[in-house]
């Protein structure tokens, strides 16, 4: 099927690198360093498109417009939110652990920029193609409960404490049925590497081959990025704010930033794992991902404007005695879907 | 074992969910709770010492302080414990447009109730749904007295007549009412995330009930078939057909869907009282300076939130000389100590807004 | 089977992604109230016959007026002040007015910066509103009277 | 009907307690002395046909020209409609009457108020503290001779003062 356009970014990757030497170190640094401040850029627009993309979406079911002043039809609301917050005072609470207080959002950051350098954005389009790219998504992404804890334990507050608990509990629960769902995938494929596994859907998407295990990976990614129903870190009708009780302006808004990021994470990998990434015909690459990307973040967005919020322990019920069976059936299942696959075509696969 | 320290949070003063100023002392183990004590009176105005420098007409706009989801029936409440000092008789016409507009507001704020509900249990749409509907209601007082909130609107000896537009408007809202009643069930009842959060938790049992002197919903949740509009009607309430829902468990849920088919039962009500209602005046002739004859009197109705009563001693004045009023939720939120322990703390959020407080009523 | 709720609630909420929204466009597009609404109080000087019924009506004390006779023994308003601190908005006091001098106005934007700007000079506010033509003043046939005495 | 055999119940209880009855529109009182409170209660709780077992309200009235108060309690019940007024007084000098939280644990709030707002002290209470007002308020605002600041006194507009 013809592209048109996939090969611009790419192009002008080649470009930039023929400016320093092609191949040499030199080329190789400043490709790096490009690379993460484009990085940093989608964090930025991610997360100022999604918050506004978020009160849209929610201002719409609720028959309401969502933020309609700033700009047209409210596009720079985000903007203006940002501004605000940066020009709001930094309070330090003074019973908190300052350290622990100041570094916790900053590590919400940091580890969100770490994960999205090995997502394939488009053809040819990924920043560090590791060969053991989800499996080091996975890692990164298991350490954001840390500073989640470390918000909650550092801000000495009893809210605080209770919701980083229950960060803590809800994410470690989540992150074993999340990983075997992709295990699923990464099975069929025989590879952890991202692009690989774009490259193995060109002709089927491993949502029609994985169902059980796109569906598993919904929820528990839902659950992993502390969204409604299982926003329960937040929690606001029990917990006023959780983890986050303390912070103000710029520090509240690296989580909230850092929030975002991850529902960009975690939608993002639902579309190269699952829909194909940048697959699909006539667009170029990197909109057919941005598309899919938006079609997973509305999904979640739904999800939080419908549901009341679980407890927390039918969260964990649900977590340890629902998903992860659920996804050790999708793993035996895949087994013996390859297993009499191989019999049947026995050129395929290992 | 591992010995861990019991947590003690204060919810309240300034909680997102504890609907205005409530405090709870809540001691915490891990998550479950293991006491709770309430604290009440942050919202306290003085409304029995008020009475008693406000002449009788004077102190119906404070009324509608008192539950202010439901001030006509405040306003009602007051002013037939008044009528029932005096011994006026109030024009049919008068007592027909009473069931009307106190079964709208009824309506009303059930509305709030379901829709706090579902807020605080994380579900926040449902919420605007409950509230978009409630915008009509109010847009109908709003048309016929002026008020949305604080309506002021019955009168000692009769109420204020609606102006032509109001009986159109009324007939379209209950047109669209059916529809979005089967909107709440489809976005709250039947959501299994709302069940699991509601079903089974925080029961009063009838005995309890009965012992706190639980009123309202809250009692019929319980499975106590008791609805003072049925058992000691008061105004014309006998003349009306409908029934007294009640629930079987008394937990939340069964609390909340007593408020939902309390609120189709009061469509029926108004059905009924659109289709008999008389033509006449709606003024029984009353002096201008309201002045009763030496007594007292006591006069319960059944408002949104439990028995609302009034208590007045007259002195022959034109003040009263004592007057108290009874409010459901002072009574209902006793409750909560006994219920609460062993319960998660979301679930204490949840018998919360189950029950329905509002805290200028409590705090008076 | 478990789900159908869910899914239920999620059509519902689906669909009201595309209904048509019911949010007021405030400042642009103001609001129409019925001619009944209570939101802000005028009174009609001309009118008043400062019998004192309103402020003995309030039940808050909003209402100080003072008055004076003139050499026919009439009496006329000196000044009319209301401390909307207080006001609760019940509308007794208009209700009380034998000659709806004292009405209610559908004007809803009354918030001020400051609290004394809440204590209102009803007289004057009622000369603002003539001299920006907002009403027409009545003139009383007395006053014509009057003045034609002054004058001749 | 209810009302009836109410009263005949109540006239006997009264004997039996040197009270009086007299009905109020159309409510029965009793009125007895505020010593026999918890025997008066007990007994109209456990009326055969017409029981008041469901204390719907319980408050005190200041009659300072008899100086005493009058701790009133309006029981009625979930299985008919009838009410019972039962009026006990006590000096207000010493205003001490038995507590009804034994027969009921919902009179725990009201009589908590009464002794907030009133000074009517309920011996054998759980936790007899104030609970409308703040602890270390000072008087019992609805007794009749508590002076509440005059009008101008409450209306005056707060400044801030330099150094707030």
């Amino acid at each position: 099927m013809p592209q048109y356009g996939s090969g611009l970014f790419v192009s002008i990757a080649h470009l930039i690198r023929g400016l320093f030497g092609g191949t040499t170190v030199t080329a190789d640094v400043v490709m790096t360093v490009i690379n993460s401040l484009i990085i940093w850029a989608l964090i930025a627009l991610a997360a100022l498109s999604l918050i506004l993309l978020e009160r849209k979406v929610a201002g719409w079911m609720q028959l309401r417009t969502g933020p309609n002043r700033l700009g047209p039809r409210g596009w720079f609301q985000t903007v203006a939110d940002a501004m605000k917050l940066l020009g709001k005072e930094d309070i330090f609470p003074a019973a908190a652990d300052k350290w622990v207080f100041g570094l916790a959002p900053m590590f919400v950051i940091g580890l969100s920029v770490m994960v999205m350098a090995v997502i394939p954005y488009g053809k040819g389009m990924v920043p560090v193609d590791l060969n053991v790219g989800i499996f080091y998504l996975l890692a990164v992404s298991a350490l954001t409960t840390i500073p989640f804890f470390m918000a909650g334990w550092g801000s000495n507050n009893k809210f605080a404490l209770l919701g980083g608990m229950r960060a803590v509990a809800q994410m470690i629960s989540y992150e074993i049925p999340l990983v075997f769902s992709l295990l699923g995938v990464v099975m069929i494929t025989q590879t952890f590497k991202m692009s690989a596994i774009v490259n193995a859907q060109s002709h089927v998407w491993f949502i029609l081959l994985q169902p059980l295990g796109f569906v598993v990976y919904t929820i528990a990614a839902t659950a992993e990025t502390n969204r409604a129903p299982f926003d329960l870190v937040e929690g606001e009708s029990e917990l006023t704010a959780g983890a986050f009780t303390e912070y103000t302006g710029m520090r509240w808004a690296l989580f909230f930033l850092g929030e975002y990021a991850n529902l960009f994470i975690v939608s993002a990998v639902a579309a190269t794992v699952f829909l194909g990434g940048w697959q699909g015909p006539f667009l170029p690459g990197w909109i057919w991902f941005a598309i899919k990307v938006l079609f997973m973040v509305f999904l979640f967005l739904w999800f939080r404007w419908t549901f009341p919020r679980l407890r927390v322990d039918q969260l964990m019920h649900f977590g340890w005695k629902v998903l992860l069976p659920l996804s050790v059936a999708n793993i035996l299942l895949t087994g013996v879907g390859i297993y009499i696959y191989q019999l049947i075509y026995p050129a395929i696969g290992g | 074992m591992i010995k861990t320290q019991e947590l003690e949070i204060n919810l309240g003063p300034q909680h997102p969910s504890t609907h205005g100023v409530f405090r709870m002392i809540t001691k915490l183990d891990g998550e479950t709770v293991t006491s709770v004590e309430s604290k009440v009176g942050y919202l306290h105005r003085g409304m029995e010492k008020l009475a008693e420098s406000r002449t009788y007409t004077q102190y119906i706009p404070y009324t509608d302080r008192l539950d202010y989801l439901a001030s006509i029936n405040n306003n009602l409440g007051y002013v037939q414990t008044v009528e029932k000092l005096m011994g006026v008789e109030v024009p049919e016409r008068a007592e027909y447009l009473r069931i009307i507009f106190g079964e709208l507001q009824r309506l009303a704020s059930h509305m709030v109730a379901i829709g706090t509900g579902s807020l605080d249990l994380g579900g926040f749409t449902p919420f605007l749904y409950t509230f978009r509907d409630r915008e009509k209601i109010l847009d109908l007082f709003e048309m016929t007295i002026g008020g949305r909130m604080t309506m002021n609107m019955p009168r000692i000896g009769g109420i204020i007549e609606p102006p032509e537009e109001f009986w159109p408007a009324l007939n379209k809202f209950l047109g669209e009412m059916p529809g979005s009643i089967e909107e709440y069930h489809g976005i709250i009842t039947g959501n299994e995330i709302f069940q699991a959060r509601t079903v089974g938790v925080g029961i009063i049992s009838p005995e309890l009930a009965e012992q706190i002197a639980v009123t309202g919903p809250n009692l019929r949740g319980s499975g106590i078939k008791w609805d003072l509009r049925k058992n000691a009607p008061y105004g014309i309430y006998d003349r009306f057909d409908f029934e007294v829902p009640v629930g079987v468990n008394g937990d939340c849920f069964d609390r909340y869907i007593v408020r939902v088919r309390e609120m189709e039962e009061s469509i029926k009500i108004i059905h009924q009282a659109v289709r008999d209602i008389p033509e006449g005046p709606t003024f029984a002739k009353v002096p201008k300076l309201i002045k009763p004859s030496v007594g007292e009197v006591y006069h319960r109705v059944e408002n949104p939130r439990g028995e609302l009563s009034f208590y007045i001693v007259s002195d022959g004045s034109t003040k009263p000389y004592r007057l108290r009023i009874r409010g459901g939720t002072f009574v209902n939120i006793q409750v909560l100590p006994y219920v609460a322990p062993g319960w998660k703390l979301a679930d204490v959020i949840a018998i919360l807004a189950s029950l329905d407080i509002i805290l200028p009523e409590c705090d008076r | 089977m478990f789900g159908k709720g869910l899914a239920k609630g999620l059509g519902i909420t689906f669909r009201h992604m595309f209904d048509k929204k019911i949010t007021e466009f405030y400042p642009e597009d103001m609001p129409t109230l019925p001619p009944r609404t209570r939101s802000s109080l005028a009174l009609n000087t001309p009118k008043c016959i400062s019998c004192g019924m309103c402020s003995s009506a309030c039940p808050n004390k909003v209402i100080t007026l003072t008055t004076d006779k003139n050499e026919s023994n009439k009496k006329f308003l000196t000044s009319y002040h209301m401390d909307l601190t207080r006001c609760l908005f019940c509308g007794l006091c208009t209700e009380a007015c034998p000659t709806k001098a004292l009405y209610t106005t559908t004007e809803f934007e009354n918030a001020v910066y400051f609290r004394e700007d809440m204590q209102w000079d009803m007289m004057q506010r009622y000369r603002d509103k003539v001299a920006s033509g907002e009403i027409k003043e009545e003139v009383k046939p007395e006053t014509k009277q009057e003045e034609a005495k002054d004058n001749g | 009907m209810e009302n009836s055999v109410l009263l005949k119940k109540v006239e006997e209880l009264a004997q039996k307690l040197d009270g009086e009855v007299e009905v109020s529109i159309d409510t029965p009182v009793l009125k007895i002395k505020g010593n026999r409170i918890i025997e008066a209660l007990s007994a109209a709780k456990a009326f055969a046909e017409v029981p008041c077992d469901f204390l719907h309200d319980l408050t005190g009235v200041d009659y300072p020209e008899r100086n005493e108060f009058e701790v009133v309690y309006h029981l009625s019940s979930l299985k008919g409609a009838q009410m019972l007024r039962v009026k006990a007084t006590i000096d207000r000098d010493n205003p001490v009457i038995d507590s009804a939280v034994r027969l009921w644990s919902g009179a725990d709030f009201p009589e908590r108020e009464a002794f907030d707002l009133l000074g009517i002290k309920f011996s054998g209470h759980p936790n007899l503290t104030r609970i409308l007002l703040w602890d270390d308020f000072v008087g019992y605002p609805l007794r009749k001779d508590y002076v509440v600041d005059s009008y101008e006194e409450r209306r005056r507009l707060r400044t801030l003062k330099p150094g707030e």
